[in-house]
């Protein structure tokens, strides 16, 4: 059994404008001590869906729709507050991605730490306070115990994600999700932070969900990825497909982006042209045909099926559709290295 | 389907079908946006509807029965509302639903006057105190003098103040409006500094000194509006405040002479009926507060949601 | 490359914290930053990046040392030259969301400079706004519409705009592109290279990606703890980082590879120094792994090695 | 040194009250000598002008008054009865006080509390009903509420002493009859706050830590939203502590509240002055308090441009 | 007497009052009291020469006897063997000269020195024209004083109830200059003396066993609360807190009117509206006259008023006694309520003063519900019955009587209770020279029948007098009365031998409680 299920998952705003529909249907599940990166497009969902599995989406605005979330076998969507509160926080938590509007503005860096070790392990307030000095250490923020009792707007960008991580991993979960962790943090810090999840993964079989926008990391760090894309996961596979056999036209463009730091030359960078779909009224088809070098007729009016490419690698695109044209396969990889 | 239909679905589309980008949501302005949200708002309608009613009341109330709002008959004084004084009568025998809505005239410009003054004056003061306050030595020092202004608006006796006004003034709407905004946006003034002090570190206000944007701009148009819903609960209570205020100044003197009425003056009036059995006289004044005060906030509310573009969005239903 | 229009004298920013302790968040920096080029900026996370470039463009005041602008000290010039040079010098924030006055419509929000300095007005004003947006390759559609609509790309384009609505000559752009996914990413270095040759701007760019920084920067500068460590043209850095830091820097860059994972990276040994209590002599010696003794004794020199490539470092001295 | 500073623009703005509300206080007509009895003959007036030194020119009676005034000597009242102005507050304090401070600690915590479900459950019935409760609590004015209040529940049920001072139970009515206000307007401020704060990430953060609601309201969220409240106790516990004319009245409570009125109305120009300075005192203290308080609550906020570097 | 053969039933009832005194008392230094509810504690602590017993007569109080000279400028005490000061001394003639000579020295700043003025000499000391020892106040011996008068003063026992020639004791006043805070300051030669004073809140009154008549009185103590607020009081008063309350809410009276326990009484005191001769269109007599005619008294208190007041025709309210009878019954009423001939009046008016169209008259009056409610009525029967649109202004007190000091007014609202019963007190009221008069008239012949009267030694020739000053104001009418007072008390049923008289409030020194 994996230690997470997602099945299907669908999640929606209400809003004056309309409905937005964040996740149109995500599946996909983590096993024990395995990491799953999840990518794409920014708006295309990926908070709202680890949000939607720590239980986070604000009602009444926000509606998990439908779908279900099976964390060791039990249903969360059916659990009741309280129950939930037993799992937050102390089985799975979370890395926010906005460090600097995620970390309460009024209180000590450190005790917002320590306040869910007080809460989750039952630690007294001192035993809570050198942990959380250890996590604040261990996440490489110097001088900690003095920066245990300054507050956020204190701390350089950077040391406030460290922050989130050190609260995240404070209590020890099963599966930590961590939605872009180390997007403010410098190479040598974000190869230690990395680290240290692997360690933590190694040590104790951590599953984790982690979220970035950095392939570099998912390259080192993830076993499987998602790509997601206007509130769709439109490609699922191993990190080695996704480098070596992408199939999704929105994983080339994705894949074309990226700058190389090995490449001397310096052209110009190819991003996807157009813009991301509007989710007050997603387009009717495939949601990344409009900007689709490939789109045919059919991706403007039907949403693709998921089509299975290899053993453990799916893809949601009528290219694949043995009616659809042969597409010069997406060629750039080995450029990368 | 055909197979033919079916392939030709597998065609790649033209490039002008493509981009299909655009906007859905009409462009509005401001005012335009606030205005509709605030149409969207039940309790917002609800305010104004009822604001509405009380006025037309006000208007046409005493001219619906056969009393003015001055006329007596001792004889026939604290009698308990029927078919003939709708509202009962009070102690001198006049008709308290004329009284009351006659007296809504004043209770009503009062609390709106007020809550205009508080707008305009409170809120200037505070805007500019907090946010000069840690601006450099002479921001400083503007902040100082204007929160020692306020502390000895705050500590000179009031009472003091309105019998000077008395002797050197007629009674009437001018010297209690005079009266009023002596001190009424002190606290307001304060309240609103606080707010910005702790507002104007965000990082737009920041990004605005940058542009090179003027300080009465930031304030104007990056603090004051991000403390509106501070600002508009404030101002809903300066509405009944003031209209009990008047009513204090009015027993002092200095405020609309008899015979003409107040909702502040009339609840005065009864109070020593709170106890007895002549519930009408306090009631209904009271009522009439209370109501005014109801649709305020729910107006106010509604505003709050209809101003907050991210309330909006997020919407109530 | 022409003459400096940046430069900073031993610049130092230093924080109170707590009782009579001091975070030495810059402590002493003195670069060139040359007419049209983009100067990177990388380091350890809490290096001070964001300090610096804070106090470059004047955000806060530096504890010691000074900023001259095209050759004159900015502390020294006149009052209207002082505007100028606030109007010339910009800043794009790290964090679009929270620059942006959540309660202001996105028309407003860019014509914000081009008011404070009056450069445009009515129809002139309007057109500005449209031309900006779509400089900034976003629709002129989305004037009225307000910040939390937009994507973390669109608002960082919405930012920029902003910023080159009042004609900057050198901008300081604070992690511009790290809340972005790639393609965006890609979008944004493109419109501000493009903006770069059309403008004639200077960049002072600050980012962890080191392929982006180095895709985007003439020359980079490299910081720890507070201090420059490295600085040298781009291709340089790259291919012969001399300071020990810099080439544990490169070393820990991932790459999106996932055959190629785990390479011999230079791990830095022990725990980043603080700076509240930096090292003595050579900030890096705790966790360098070619520490020498005189490392501790005293401070490397910053010079220039090479032509163009200056560090501060006992190795090469 | 901040401190140094502070203190004498404290003092200083007392000096200014204390000098405006001598001038406002000589320029109003009347004097302390006069009596519902009828007036008195000139003669028996001079006599007392003598007495009380009131037949000095202004400003030396002005300058007599700050020369005591530095020695603490806030002089006696004119009314005859002999007391000294500092006696008159020693012994009223206590009860007004207490009574303030009741009042205050009852609006608190009903107030926040309140303000809190409301903002919690927007737009939704407790919303409402919280929004009626507090309408209700800010129109109905305590000169109306004090004797409904004591109508019922103490001459009707009983439940407590119709008023004057001494155990606890006096205590209750006036402090509820004086808290409904402020109860109201609390509830409307923490509300109105509460609805930004709900909405901010790092209560998600808080929510994700598995923290009970409770706990991430009261921790989380009051700190954050509490400043309009703490910027509008400020003057409301000064006027608090320092006693309200009405409810001490109807409650015949022996506080200090009454002087404030009455001795403007008595002419006792040394009560008017002893008062009004004893009430400056403490505004200017406690809205430093509060300025200092900002701080604390929120640590972004900088005062004066000393603060930050 | 009664008190001492109690029935087993009544000893068992707690002899202890509980009062409302409305608020702290601004004094209770006899010699510097003004106010009339101070002066009720302090009837119940002091004790005059003159007092007056349960039925309100004037008698004789510490004084033994009085020997009256033939002139009747020479009064001599004999103070009783046994009157004693509640600490046990000796009641002196030394304590009243003492304390009376304090009264009138200047430096007491005594506001009522000026009722003392009766004496010889009194007035100039006061103005500090002649020494102490000028003033005709003598020690005989121990028991006697002898006291010289100014001119023969036929209304001296009157006059000499009040508070201000109470006696003090000399070594308690020279002793602390502040001997009135405190309750155990108090040595008293009243009936009771002080055990507490909590400032604000409560006074406590014990029996004073050293009392001369202390055997009857019964009982032990009286409480004197502090309440202001007449609601709160009259609940207080519900509850059993209170056993006695004066202020009854008008709204409430309609409820307690029909119970034994409401008690009526006449007050003399007068209500008025007093003209500014001087203000058009006031100058003008038939105006005056006109105004007083065209308002219906009866309704006023009947419907506004509600206590019992009865319709004042004259400035003399009823109470004083003459040997012919209660004077005003004698002097009758001088005008009635008549709109026709008011209505005619006003149009004479306005012919001899050529006015087109009546002046715009203003009525002031100082802030206060109850005069407010007059007022209104006032202006709507004006303006029913002369068509004329009376303006209504009202002002805090003090302001209110700078304003009527300073004649900047036309029509405005006084009322005078006399300290003392005599007529003479509110003839005074209009003379010349009085302070009070502030309506600008000033009529000689009136100011010489008063003058004439204080010296006349013949009681009849006396009133006569007086009711002919009386006549003279009312045919000129410088103001208008309204209604003549009325005090109106709640007595818990168990209270009795309550003594209420027609211009203090009741004492208690002889009450009991029975149950
Ligand atoms: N509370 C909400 N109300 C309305 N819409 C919302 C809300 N939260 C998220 N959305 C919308 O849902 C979509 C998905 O947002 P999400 O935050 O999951 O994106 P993301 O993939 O995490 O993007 P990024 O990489 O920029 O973080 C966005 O279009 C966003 O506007
Ligand atoms: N307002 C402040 N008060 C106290 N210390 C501060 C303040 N602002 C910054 N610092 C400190 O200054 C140091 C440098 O911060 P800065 O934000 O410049 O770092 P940075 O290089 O931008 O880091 P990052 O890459 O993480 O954004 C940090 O140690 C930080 O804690
Ligand atoms: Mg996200
Ligand atoms: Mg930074």
């Amino acid at each position: 059994m994996s230690l997470l299920e997602v099945n299907n998952l669908k999640v929606n705003f209400k809003t004056y404008g309309g409905t937005v529909d964040a996740v149109r249907g995500v599946s996909f599940n983590v096993n024990h001590g395995e990491t799953v990166a999840i990518v794409g497009e920014s708006g295309s969902g990926k908070s709202v869906t680890v949000q939607a599995i720590m239980g986070l989406i604000a009602h009444p605005a926000g509606n998990v729709q439908g779908g279900s979330i099976r964390f060791k076998g039990k249903e969360l969507l059916k659990l009741n507050k309280k129950q939930m509160r037993e799992i937050k926080g102390k089985q799975m938590s979370m890395i926010f991605q906005d460090s600097m509007t995620s970390l309460n503005p009024t209180m000590q860096v450190g005790k917002q730490i320590s306040e869910g070790l007080i809460y989750h392990q039952n630690v007294s307030k001192r035993e809570a306070k050198v942990r959380a000095i250890k996590m604040l250490k261990e996440v490489g923020i110097p001088n900690a115990d003095k920066r245990y009792e300054q507050y956020p707007h204190e701390f350089s960008g950077g040391m406030r994600q460290r922050v989130m991580i050190a609260i995240a991993l404070a209590c020890n979960p099963d599966l930590l999700i961590a939605d872009e962790p180390t997007t403010a943090l410098d190479v040598t810090i974000q190869a230690q932070v990395l680290e240290l999840l692997q360690d933590i993964q190694e040590k104790k079989d951590t599953s984790i969900i982690l979220i970035t926008h950095d392939l570099g990391v998912v390259a080192e760090g993830a076993d499987k990825v998602i790509v997601m894309y206007g509130g769709m996961m439109v490609e699922k596979c191993s990190v080695h497909e996704l480098f070596f056999n992408p199939n999704h036209p929105y994983t080339w463009g994705l894949l074309e982006s990226i700058p190389n730091v090995y490449h001397e030359k310096k052209e110009r960078l190819k991003p996807i042209e157009g813009s991301p779909p509007d989710l007050f009224s997603p387009p009717k088809g495939c949601p990344f045909a409009p900007r689709c070098k490939y789109a045919m007729n059919i991706c403007m009016e039907e949403v693709p099926d998921l089509y299975d490419i290899a053993e453990g690698h799916s893809s949601r695109c009528f290219l694949n559709d043995e009616l659809a044209p042969k597409i010069a396969e997406f060629s750039d990889a080995e450029e990368l290295v | 389907m055909s197979k033919e239909a079916r392939e030709l679905l597998f065609e790649p589309v033209k490039q002008q079908d493509r981009l299909s980008e655009k906007i859905v949501r009409p462009s509005l302005s401001i005012w335009q946006e606030t205005a509709i949200n605030i149409l969207k708002n039940k309790l917002a309608l609800l305010g104004i509807a009822l604001l509405l009613i009380i006025t037309f009341f006000a208007i046409a109330g005493p001219s619906m029965v056969p009393y003015s709002a001055s006329e007596q008959e001792l004889s026939k004084n604290n009698l308990p509302p029927s078919s003939e004084h709708w509202f009962g009568t009070d102690d001198l025998g006049r008709d308290v639903w004329a009284r009351t809505w006659q007296g809504a005239r004043v209770s009503l410009t009062i609390g709106l006057v007020a809550a205009l003054l508080d707008l305009i004056i409170g809120v200037t003061i505070g805007g500019v105190s907090g946010y000069m306050a840690g601006k450099g030595k002479k921001g400083d020092r503007i902040d100082n003098i204007l929160m020692r202004i306020v502390e000895v608006l705050y500590g000179i006796p009031y009472l003091l103040v309105v019998i000077l006004l008395m002797v050197i003034m007629e009674p009437g709407m001018l010297t209690i409006i005079i009266a009023l905004s002596a001190t009424g946006w002190v606290g307001m003034a304060r309240i609103v500094r606080g707010q910005i002090l702790q507002l104007k570190s965000q990082d737009y206000v920041l990004a605005a000194e940058k542009l090179g944007t003027s300080h009465a701009k930031i304030i104007r148009k990056h603090l004051i509006p991000n403390t509106m819903g501070i600002i508009i609960v404030n101002l809903t209570f300066s509405v009944p405040s003031a209209i009990f205020s008047e009513s204090f100044l009015s027993f002092l003197g200095l405020g609309v002479q008899a015979p003409f009425a107040s909702w502040g003056t009339m609840a005065n009036d009864a109070l020593g009926v709170v106890i007895g059995g002549q519930w009408w006289r306090l009631f209904f004044p009271a009522l009439m507060i209370s109501l005014t005060m109801f649709a305020f906030n729910a107006f106010g509310d509604g505003l709050q949601d209809a101003l907050d573009p991210k309330v909006r969005k997020k919407g109530g239903k | 490359m022409n003459q400096g229009i940046i430069q900073t004298i031993d610049i130092k920013k230093h924080f109170a914290i707590g009782r009579q302790q001091l975070v030495k968040s810059v402590d002493g920096i003195s670069i060139e930053i040359y007419q049209g080029e983009t100067f990177g900026l990388v380091g350890e996370s809490g290096s001070g990046k964001s300090t610096f470039g804070k106090t470059i463009v004047g955000l806060t005041n530096p504890t010691e040392g000074a900023v001259y602008y095209e050759g004159s000290n900015v502390k020294d010039l006149s009052k209207k030259e002082q505007q100028r040079v606030n109007r010339e010098v910009q800043i794009i924030f790290q964090d679009p969301q929270a620059s942006l006055n959540p309660r202001m419509q996105v028309g407003d929000i860019i014509a914000e400079g081009i008011d404070a300095h009056g450069l445009a007005k009515g129809k002139q004003r309007k057109e500005r706004i449209y031309d900006l947006l779509e400089r900034v390759g976003m629709n002129p559609d989305v004037v009225k519409r307000y910040p939390h609509e937009f994507s973390g790309g669109q608002r960082q384009r919405i930012g920029i705009a902003r910023t080159l609505a009042v004609k900057p000559k050198f901008i300081v752009a604070d992690e511009p592109i790290s809340a972005l996914d790639v393609s965006i990413q890609a979008q944004v270095l493109n419109l501000l290279n493009d903006l770069k040759d059309s403008e004639d701007l200077t960049y002072l760019f600050i980012a962890h990606d080191l392929s982006m920084v180095k895709h985007i920067s003439d020359r980079i500068g490299v910081m720890y703890l507070g201090s420059m460590m490295e600085l040298t043209n781009s291709q340089k850095l790259f291919n012969e980082p001399k300071h020990p830091y810099t080439q544990a820097l490169l070393s820990a860059v991932p790459v999106p590879d996932p055959t190629i994972s785990r390479r011999d990276r230079i791990v830095l040994q022990g725990d980043p120094p603080s700076p509240v209590n930096p090292p003595n002599g050579c900030k890096f010696r705790t966790r360098c792994p070619h520490a020498m003794e005189i490392c501790s004794l005293k401070a490397p020199e910053w010079k220039e090695i090479q032509s163009d490539h200056w560090t501060a470092c006992h190795l090469y001295s | 040194m901040y401190i140094i500073r502070r203190v004498f623009t404290m003092l200083l703005t007392v000096w200014v009250i204390a000098t405006l509300t001598f001038i406002l206080m000589k320029l109003i007509p009347g004097d302390p000598f006069s009596t519902e009895e009828g007036a008195l003959p000139e003669e028996a007036l001079e006599n007392l002008y003598a007495k009380y030194g009131l037949d000095d020119p202004l400003p030396i009676q002005y300058l007599t008054y700050m020369k005591n005034l530095l020695t603490f000597d806030l002089g006696i009242s004119m009314e005859g009865s002999g007391r000294s102005v500092n006696d008159i507050i020693a012994s009223g304090l206590g009860a007004s006080a207490t009574l303030g401070l009741l009042t205050l600690l009852i609006a608190l915590v009903f107030g926040v509390t309140l303000g809190i479900i409301a903002a919690l459950y927007h737009n939704s019935i407790f919303d409402y009903t919280a929004m009626v409760i507090a309408t209700v609590g800010i129109s109905v004015p305590n000169f109306i509420l004090a004797p409904l209040l004591m109508k019922f529940l103490a001459v009707d049920l009983q439940v407590f002493p119709v008023a004057n001072w001494g155990t606890w139970q006096h205590a209750v009515l006036p402090s509820i009859a004086l808290a409904s206000g402020p109860l109201a307007i609390i509830a409307r401020f923490v509300r109105s706050s509460m609805l930004d704060v709900i909405n901010q990430d790092y209560m998600k953060t808080a929510d994700a830590k598995g923290l009970p609601t409770y706990r991430i309201l009261f921790l989380h969220g009051i700190r954050n939203a509490i400043l309009p409240v703490v910027s509008f106790i400020g003057p409301l516990f000064v006027s608090l502590i320092t006693g309200t004319l009405v409810i001490e009245r109807i409650f015949s409570v022996p506080g200090i509240g009454r002087y404030f009125v009455d001795s403007i109305f008595n002419r006792d120009y040394t009560v008017i002055m002893g008062t009004t300075i004893f009430y400056s005192v403490i505004l200017v203290v406690v809205l430093f308090l509060i300025d200092v308080s900002y701080r604390f609550i929120d640590p972004r906020i900088t005062l004066t441009s000393k603060g930050g570097s | 007497s009664e008190g001492e053969n109690k029935s087993g039933a009544e000893g068992s009832v707690k002899q202890e009052l509980v009062l409302n005194a409305g608020s702290e008392p601004a004094s209770l230094d006899p010699a510097l009291n003004t106010s009339v509810t101070s002066g009720w504690i302090l009837d119940h602590m002091y004790e005059g020469l003159y007092t007056r017993d349960q039925d309100g007569n004037i008698t004789l109080g510490v004084a033994e006897d009085v020997e009256v000279s033939e002139d009747g400028t020479v009064y001599t005490f004999k103070i009783k063997e046994d009157a004693k000061w509640s600490d046990g001394s000796d009641l002196t003639a030394e304590d009243f000269k003492y304390s009376w000579e304090r009264v009138l020295n200047p430096n007491t700043g005594a506001r009522f020195a000026y009722y003392l003025f009766v004496i010889k000499n009194a007035e100039a000391y006061n103005k500090g024209e002649v020494s102490v020892d000028d003033v005709g106040i003598k020690v005989i011996n121990d028991k006697t004083l002898e006291v010289t008068l100014e001119s023969p003063t036929a209304f001296l026992d009157s006059l000499m109830t009040i508070w201000t020639f109470y006696p003090v004791k000399k070594d308690i006043v020279e002793g602390n200059e502040n001997w009135t805070l405190d309750a155990k300051n108090f040595v008293t030669n009243g009936a009771f003396y002080m055990t507490e004073w909590e400032h604000d809140n409560k006074i406590i009154l014990s029996k004073n066993d050293d009392y001369y008549s202390q055997d009857d009185i019964t009982l032990k103590q009286i409480t004197f609360e502090m309440v202001d607020d007449a609601t709160t009081a009259y609940q207080l008063y519900q509850t059993g807190d209170l056993d006695f309350i004066s202020s009854i809410p008008t709204d409430q009276l309609s409820a307690v009117k029909d119970s034994d326990e409401y008690i009526e009484f006449p007050y003399y005191s007068t209500a008025m509206f007093i003209f500014n001769v001087n203000k058009e269109p006031f100058t003008n007599r038939k105006v005056r006259q006109a105004f007083a005619m065209a308002v219906d008294r009866k309704s006023l208190v009947e419907n506004v008023g509600q206590t019992g007041e009865t319709p004042a025709f004259a400035m003399v309210p009823p109470g004083a006694d003459t040997p012919d009878g209660d004077f005003r019954e004698l002097g009758g009423d001088y005008f009635k309520k008549d709109y026709d001939q008011a209505k005619r009046l006003i149009e004479e008016a306005m012919e001899e003063e050529g006015w087109s169209e009546f002046p715009e008259v203003t009525l002031m009056f100082s802030t206060s519900d109850n005069n407010k409610r007059y007022a209104e009525a006032v202006q709507e029967m004006l303006k029913q019955n002369l068509n004329i649109d009376l303006k209504l202004a009202n002002q805090e007190w003090n302001t209110y009587l700078d304003t009527l000091g300073r004649g900047d007014y036309q029509m405005g609202r006084m009322s005078w209770t006399g300290l003392y019963i005599d007529p003479a007190v509110n003839l005074e009221y209009y003379l010349g020279t009085s302070t009070n008069n502030r309506t600008g008239w000033v009529n000689d012949q009136y100011d010489q029948l008063l003058k004439d009267a204080q010296v006349e030694q013949d009681i009849m020739k006396r009133f006569e007098l007086l009711h002919e000053a009386e006549e003279t104001l009312m045919t000129d009418l410088p103001f208008m009365p309204l209604y003549f007072l009325t005090k109106n008390y709640l007595t818990s049923t168990g209270v009795k031998n309550v003594a209420y008289y027609e211009n203090r409030s009741p004492v208690f020194k002889w009450a009991k409680k029975t149950e």
